[in-house]
């Protein structure tokens, strides 16, 4: 009980949870990468992160924007001949380097995660337009006036909502959110 | 003093166990580690300890809180004094900067934020021990 | 009269309103009630689920509680709050430690968790709960052997739920060819469309949904259907902006697969929310209505220069 | 009347004493009623521990003996004939497993110590109404019968032959030689299989003493070791086999053209009445009824015209044949992984990938084409060739065992495609495993001359979805080169699913049908894995090839006279002598309620009509005790397991923890 | 007993010879650990057990009975599991008409592979019957037995 966890260890505590067998049954075989709609843009495959976290390099696998560019669209999951939840482990090296400030810069994940937690307390509802200026700016000047054209198209088609949506029994809802992030700002007074 | 209290620290990061592990060591403290929040209920249910540190962030979410809540129900774990250690606003308190971390989510003795001043983490261990050594001789 | 609790999700408010306003009128024109959830809020979203998924099991949490007090299984058009609310559902009924804790919160809005419904995704209700068979018999207005790309997307069929297909299902073809349409077989129709990058990741986004374009289209699709608001705004949204990053001249619509079935179930394009495309579906409903002039090659068919 | 009872309690090592606190547990036994001695001993199993108990038998005059050591499937053997060594009748012997059940699964050595304690408690009580048994002696009858004709049925049942006892061999298909006879060459050595294969089938198929029952299958078995009786259900050939010469006219007139699933794996054809290739043993054909013209239509009788001999007989019938002998050897083989099951493999939708049996058929010069290496459109030549192995295998969503032969064979694979085509060979490995002799180095004879590119990834998928220039037309393998983190998308003609072996599909009800195990994974369960491979829990049955486990030719035929060998040894002994564990009906206490006739699955149990009683015939018992729960008039009495025996086991059990829980203050 | 004085329940299981008692081997090989509370008692086939067994393990002090065999369609001789299956019905049933939780009987199918199993059913189970507490059986009159003799040959 007195060892100091490895990196290694660190991330399959906090996989605890996972419904996925432990990463430690990876057999390398890379049928993950070799299925990842993303890899290209990855700088280490899956397969490969898989290796460094059992390494622990973990400098090195911070450092990656695999998990990043994970898209959540497990097909990994499924075709994986050890039954490893592979997006479940991209997941919790996305809240490992959120939780430890050890994102790399650059790269928008964390700062739309945030963006995203504000507006479900303020409303209750996801609104597409609080979302956009989080992330305009990291696409420069050609991305922002495409955006802005799609953005215009939608609006003009009456897809886009002019006021936030919100919940009826938002002060409810919030007490309640407050329940499982413990910030006090959030839910006024506690109870 | 005959024999040393015994001190459990549920906490996912390691840096930080070693540091305060180290600091309770020096203060004749006897402390065991669990590093996930099964393995440090599973060691609360065997083991039997005076006081728990605790960590919030740990595992899928602020699950931190369901062990302190859980414990809260159970008969013979609910007397153990709770110190919550948490780095939540370094993690996710990006939400409202500045403001308080809710000191009340579940019925917790003492809340501390990391990172916590070698002194008063022993006067914090050290206050909860007693209250709860007067608690429990007014109960008996 | 079968009764669901119709939980339509954050996105079918606005951005995808045709597809909530169609949903209903295919379920009012199967004979299903669809009773939508009494101030039902986010799901927690594929984006989020990765950072607190305490928060995200939470908000879900809500949702089918307030389904349960209906008494009746949710039923959802949106791939990614159907993924959230069938593992929530899923995992809560696992781990009783994490639904106590979990309903501990769900008390400040009066609200209980107890795992008693099920959840189904719109698809799965209209091909399992009324068949195939009977939305056959159903169909009013064939759809002309209209080349209708089916598009599953990931969060429908992934994760596995149980030993069901995952690499090759048939369904949503199945429902495809009860409306008198033609399923295009084309093989990129389980892969991701780069929908949850579009934010974090914008040119991965664009060269999945090109991909996925190409293929549809390499195979004589003259419309890809939909069952998810995320996969029909990458597709169609800024299927501009894909031709311009890789020169290519797509231009084909993307509906949602409820658009077509209301089509065929005798629907109008106005209740079915038509009008609000990007890119125009004209020419499929021209294609529909004129049935001499039924055609199995795409109109569409173009390649990208490269 | 009271018994001198001996315990004595074994260390096994340090797998008993290192948990369990043996001294004091031999102590405490001693000071137990009707215990004259209790002793403990490092290895009770050795012979310094056996003559232990053989010399406190004979000196202190031990009338029961109970052993604390490992599980009685291991030693109760032992021990039993130890007492009978020193005179005393073996079943006044009883064991406590205080190994298996104790200190191999218990951490806390308190608690380790009441356990051991309670179960030779109930072990004692136990003994005490043991009653001396004598086991029942049968003789073995010297037949044996096999059970599948591939090369592990072949190698056992010519070798139980050439031993001058006579075998009755089993085959489902119309020929004997199984998957064997489809194979094109054998690794490593890369013999023509049917060339080694022929001269046996032609010696099985002609030897004195075996009974070839092709076209047949097992339909029940009844009996135990020594004395089985088997019915064999004969499928009707319609071709009678004393009058036909195996000319082949019959086929060579049929007009009738069928798909060859079976022998040919779907690639080639065959007639409606046909023999599955040439060199088939027997050489009698079989006529497919479901597509014969005649028996679907009403007209044709080609074959009948053409018959010289007037051997074709459209009215045969199914036959059952039954016949007794003393032993079984299973050896019914494997089926192929079904490669649709992995779709993104592209098998049955995308024309040019193969599993591995249809890759043998293509590249065997007896097979469709010749032995000419073509794509399906039976012209092209393939440039270029990717073999994945490991399919089905290894993967926890199908089977997640190594299917042991998919490395060897997709080597020669590669060899065999370099050779014929010249084309460019990828191979698609996630380990490359060949332990065996010569394995090894016909790898490296591949690296080093055929110029084989090796890639370590597990395919991702096979798709004909082009996207990059050089892709159109072609198969496109998708794969993290793990080697180099990448993932890459090759190009190739032709496709070979390197296919795992599975279990035959009804290898559940073949082991029902035998009164054998299968394991999780559906493979016949042998009695030990390391130490008795080819027995299984059922005396009399045994299993050999790869219908116990994935293997090669090699392991499959060892096996198959491993088997054999076992079974020669048996039959020699001429008698067996078998558990007196039998149920009896006491008649002065049998109502005739008739309750538990039908209890018994063996038909053992009669009722007497002109004696208003049951009888239990115990040649026929098996001794399981379902009929000795249900009489309510307590009137059955199942011998070595007596009600008084397992009451005062009970007893014996719970007399401990009573102790120690009044010990305990609550 | 655990430090934290916790009811440790008494059981007795009853094993078949060819699946459950080849399973308990197996765990054992396998070196499982699980609750030492269960103590087996070897029968040749779970269609052996007599409800009057059952019975006298509760009376003479256990808190439940585990009773284990071969898998449906697996017993070693043919179909005998099936009316142990069949008698479990009943028994739980004349459990409940005594007045006992039907719960401190369990019926647990293993195969001669699955010692895994069977210790996680064992575990599952004594911490069931932990959870029942202490069965406080009055001592039924001490049925007395005698065996009959067995019949003449």
């Amino acid at each position: 009980m007195d060892t100091r966890p490895t990196f290694y260890q660190e991330i399959t505590n906090m996989m605890y949870a996972t419904h996925g067998d432990p990463i430690s049954t990876c057999i390398q075989c890379g049928t993950c990468s070799g299925t990842c709609p993303v890899v290209e843009f990855m700088d280490h495959t899956p397969r490969d992160l898989i290796g460094m976290i059992r390494a622990d390099l973990k400098d090195e696998v911070l450092a990656s924007n695999t998990y990043w560019y994970c898209a959540s669209c497990f097909h990994c999951n499924v075709r994986c001949p050890a039954h490893i939840d592979i997006a479940d482990l991209m997941y919790t090296l996305k809240r490992y380097s959120i939780w430890k400030n050890q994102y790399p810069e650059g790269l928008i994940g964390p700062t739309f995660a945030e963006t995203f937690v504000k507006m479900i307390l303020s409303g209750g509802r996801s609104y597409e337009p609080v979302l956009a200026p989080a992330y305009i700016f990291n696409y420069g000047l050609q991305g922002f006036l495409n955006e802005a054209l799609t953005a215009t198209g939608l609006l003009l088609k009456g897809r886009i909502p002019v006021l936030p949506p919100r919940i009826k029994r938002l002060d409810n809802f919030r007490r309640m959110v407050g329940h499982i992030i413990p910030a006090s700002n959030l839910v006024g007074e506690a109870k | 003093m005959a024999t040393p209290k015994k001190l459990l620290i549920i906490d996912d990061d390691p840096d930080f166990v070693d540091g305060i592990k180290t600091i309770l060591r020096k203060a004749q403290y006897e402390v065991d580690v669990a590093y996930n929040p099964k393995d440090g209920f599973k060691a609360l249910e065997t083991g039997q300890y005076d006081l728990l540190l605790l960590d919030i962030m740990m595992g899928r979410g602020a699950e931190g809180i369901m062990v302190a809540r859980k414990m809260r129900k159970d008969t013979r774990l609910r007397e153990i004094p709770v110190l919550i250690i948490t780095g939540i606003r370094e993690q996710i308190a990006f939400l409202f900067p500045g403001e308080q971390v809710h000191p009340r989510f579940v019925a917790v003795d003492e809340l501390v934020e990391k990172p916590i001043e070698p002194t008063l983490l022993l006067e914090k261990v050290e206050a909860l021990l007693k209250e709860a050594k007067v608690k429990k001789a007014k109960a008996t | 009269m079968k009764a669901y609790a119709y939980f339509p999700g954050c996105s079918l408010e606005k951005m995808a309103l045709s597809y909530h306003q169609s949903a209903l009128e295919c379920a009012r024109r199967l004979d299903l009630e669809f009773q939508e959830l009494d101030d039902w809020n986010c799901c927690g979203t594929t984006a989020y689920f990765a950072i607190d998924q305490l928060l995200s099991y939470t908000l879900s949490a809500r949702n089918l509680a307030l389904a349960e007090k209906k008494k009746l299984d949710m039923v959802t058009p949106c791939a990614g709050c159907y993924k959230n609310a069938y593992f929530t559902n899923v995992t809560l009924k696992r781990d009783a430690d994490l639904a106590e804790h979990i309903n501990e919160a769900l008390k400040e809005d009066d609200l209980h968790y107890a795992g008693t419904n099920q959840v189904y995704h719109l698809l799965e209700v209209f091909c399992n709960d009324v068949g195939v068979q009977e939305i056959k018999k159903r169909v009013t207005q064939s759809l002309n052997s209209l080349r209708v790309a089916p598009y599953y997307g990931c969060q429908i069929v992934r994760p596995r739920k149980d030993h069901e297909e995952v690499e090759n299902p048939r369904y949503f073809e199945d429902l495809i060819a009860a409306t008198g349409a033609t399923p295009v077989e084309y093989q990129l129709k389980m892969r991701c469309c780069g929908g949850s990058l579009l934010i974090t990741s914008r040119k991965a986004a664009f060269s999945m949904a090109r991909n996925l374009l190409q293929n549809a289209m390499d195979n004589g699709a003259a419309v890809i259907a939909t069952a998810c608001p995320m996969c029909q705004v990458n597709l169609e949204c800024y299927q501009q902006q894909i031709n311009q990053e890789f020169g290519a001249r797509f231009s084909v619509p993307i509906l949602y697969f409820t658009q077509l079935l209301g089509l065929a179930l005798g629907a109008s394009p106005k209740e079915l929310g038509f009008g609000s495309e990007l890119v125009s579906a004209s020419a499929v409903l021209a294609q529909i209505r004129n049935k001499e002039t039924s055609t199995t090659q795409s109109p569409y068919i173009r390649h990208a220069t490269s | 009347m009271s018994e001198k009872v001996g315990v004595y309690i074994c260390h096994c090592g340090a797998n008993i004493a290192g948990v369990v606190d043996v001294a004091a547990l031999s102590h405490w036994a001693g000071e137990l009623p009707d215990v004259a001695v209790a002793r403990d001993y490092k290895f009770m199993c050795s012979s310094l521990g056996q003559e232990l108990i053989e010399k406190d038998i004979q000196e202190l005059g031990l009338t029961r003996v109970v052993v604390a050591a490992c599980s009685p499937h291991l030693h109760e053997a032992t021990f039993r004939n130890c007492c009978k060594r020193a005179g005393l009748n073996p079943y006044l012997f009883e064991m406590a497993s205080i190994r298996e059940q104790v200190s191999w699964v218990t951490a806390n050595k308190t608690v380790a110590l009441e356990k051991s304690k309670a179960l030779i408690s109930g072990a004692v009580h136990r003994v005490i109404h043991n009653q001396a048994l004598e086991p029942i002696i049968v003789d073995i009858n010297p037949n044996v019968l096999v059970v599948g004709g591939g090369i592990t049925g072949i190698q056992a049942a010519l070798e139980i032959a050439d031993a001058g006892y006579h075998v009755y061999l089993v085959e489902r298909e119309p020929s004997i030689g199984g998957h064997m006879a489809q194979f094109d060459k054998t690794f490593p050595t890369l013999d023509c299989s049917a060339c080694i294969l022929t001269p046996k089938m032609f010696s099985a198929g002609t030897h004195p003493n075996i009974t070839l029952l092709t076209w047949s299958e097992v339909e029940k078995v009844d009996g135990y070791v020594g004395n089985f009786t088997v019915k064999v259900r004969q499928k009707a050939r319609k071709v009678n086999t004393e009058l036909c010469t195996g000319c082949g006219i019959c086929e060579q007139k049929c007009p009738k053209k069928v798909i060859d699933t079976v022998f040919e794996a779907g690639m080639g054809l065959r007639k409606a009445v046909y023999t599955p290739f040439p060199q088939a043993v027997p050489k009698y054909p079989v006529m497919d009824v479901q597509n014969c013209t005649f028996f679907q239509k009403g007209t044709c009788k080609a074959c009948e015209k053409f018959c010289p001999t007037g051997a074709i007989d459209f009215k045969q019938e199914d036959k059952v044949v039954s016949f007794d002998v003393g032993n079984i050897i299973l050896a019914t083989g494997w089926d192929l992984f079904d490669c649709r099951r992995i779709p993104q493999y592209g098998y049955g939708r995308l024309a040019n990938v193969y599993n591995s049996l249809e890759f043998e058929r293509l590249s065997n010069a007896a097979g469709p084409t010749g032995g000419k290496v073509i794509l399906r459109d039976g012209v092209t030549v393939p440039q270029s060739v990717g073999i994945i192995h490991c399919v089905g295998s290894r993967d926890k969503n199908y089977n997640p065992y190594c299917s042991a032969i998919c490395c060897m064979q997709s080597l020669k694979f590669a060899h065999l495609v370099k050779e014929k085509t010249g084309a460019q060979v990828y191979n698609f490995y996630i380990d490359i495993r060949t332990p065996l002799k010569a394995y090894d180095e016909f790898y490296q004879h591949i690296l080093e001359t055929d110029e084989t590119r090796f890639v370590r990834g597990k395919v991702a998928e096979v798709t004909d979805a082009a996207r990059l220039p050089g892709e159109e037309g072609k198969l496109i393998i998708q794969v993290e080169d793990t080697l180099i983190g990448k993932q890459r998308r090759i190009p190739v003609d032709m496709v070979i699913l390197s296919a795992g072996l599975e279990p035959r599909h009804d290898a559940k009800e073949v082991a029902k049908l035998f009164g054998i195990g299968c394991s999780a994974d559906q493979w016949f369960i042998e009695r030990h894995p390391k130490l008795d491979p080819v027995a299984t829990m059922t005396e009399g049955v045994f299993v050999a090839g790869v219908c116990q486990g994935p293997k090669d030719i090699p392991l499959s035929v060892t096996q198959g006279a491993a088997a054999a060998a076992r079974v020669i040894g048996l039959v020699n002994r001429k008698q067996v002598s078998l558990e007196p564990v039998r149920a009896s009906v006491n008649a002065e206490q049998c109502s005739g309620c008739r309750i538990c006739n039908n209890q018994c699955p063996f038909n053992a149990i009669s009722f007497l009509v002109d004696k208003g009683v049951s009888e239990i015939n115990p040649a026929l018992c098996q001794g399981c005790g379902t009929c000795v729960a249900a009489c309510p008039a307590g009137a059955i009495t199942g011998s070595h397991y007596t009600n008084a025996q397992i009451l005062s086991q009970i007893e014996g059990i719970l007399e401990v923890e009573l102790g120690q829980r009044e010990a305990v203050p609550a | 007993m655990s430090d934290n004085n916790q009811f440790e329940p008494v059981i007795v299981g009853f094993t078949c010879n060819w699946c459950s008692y080849r399973a308990a081997d197996a765990a054992g090989m396998a070196r499982i650990k699980y609750s030492p509370n269960v103590r087996l008692i070897r029968l040749m086939c779970s269609g052996r057990i007599d409800p009057q067994f059952v019975l006298k393990a509760l009376s003479e002090g256990a808190d439940g009975v585990l009773i284990t065999g071969c898998h449906p369609g697996d017993c070693h001789y043919v179909e005998q599991n099936y009316k142990t299956l069949r008698r479990y019905a009943l028994l739980k049933r004349t459990l409940r008409q005594m007045g006992l939780e039907d719960n401190r009987v369990r019926l647990v199918w293993a195969s001669a592979a699955e010692g895994r199993i069977l210790a996680e059913e064992i575990d599952k189970f004594v911490s069931d019957v932990r959870a029942l507490g202490p069965l406080n059986w009055i001592k039924m009159a001490t049925t007395t037995y005698v065996d009959p003799a067995p019949a003449s040959a």
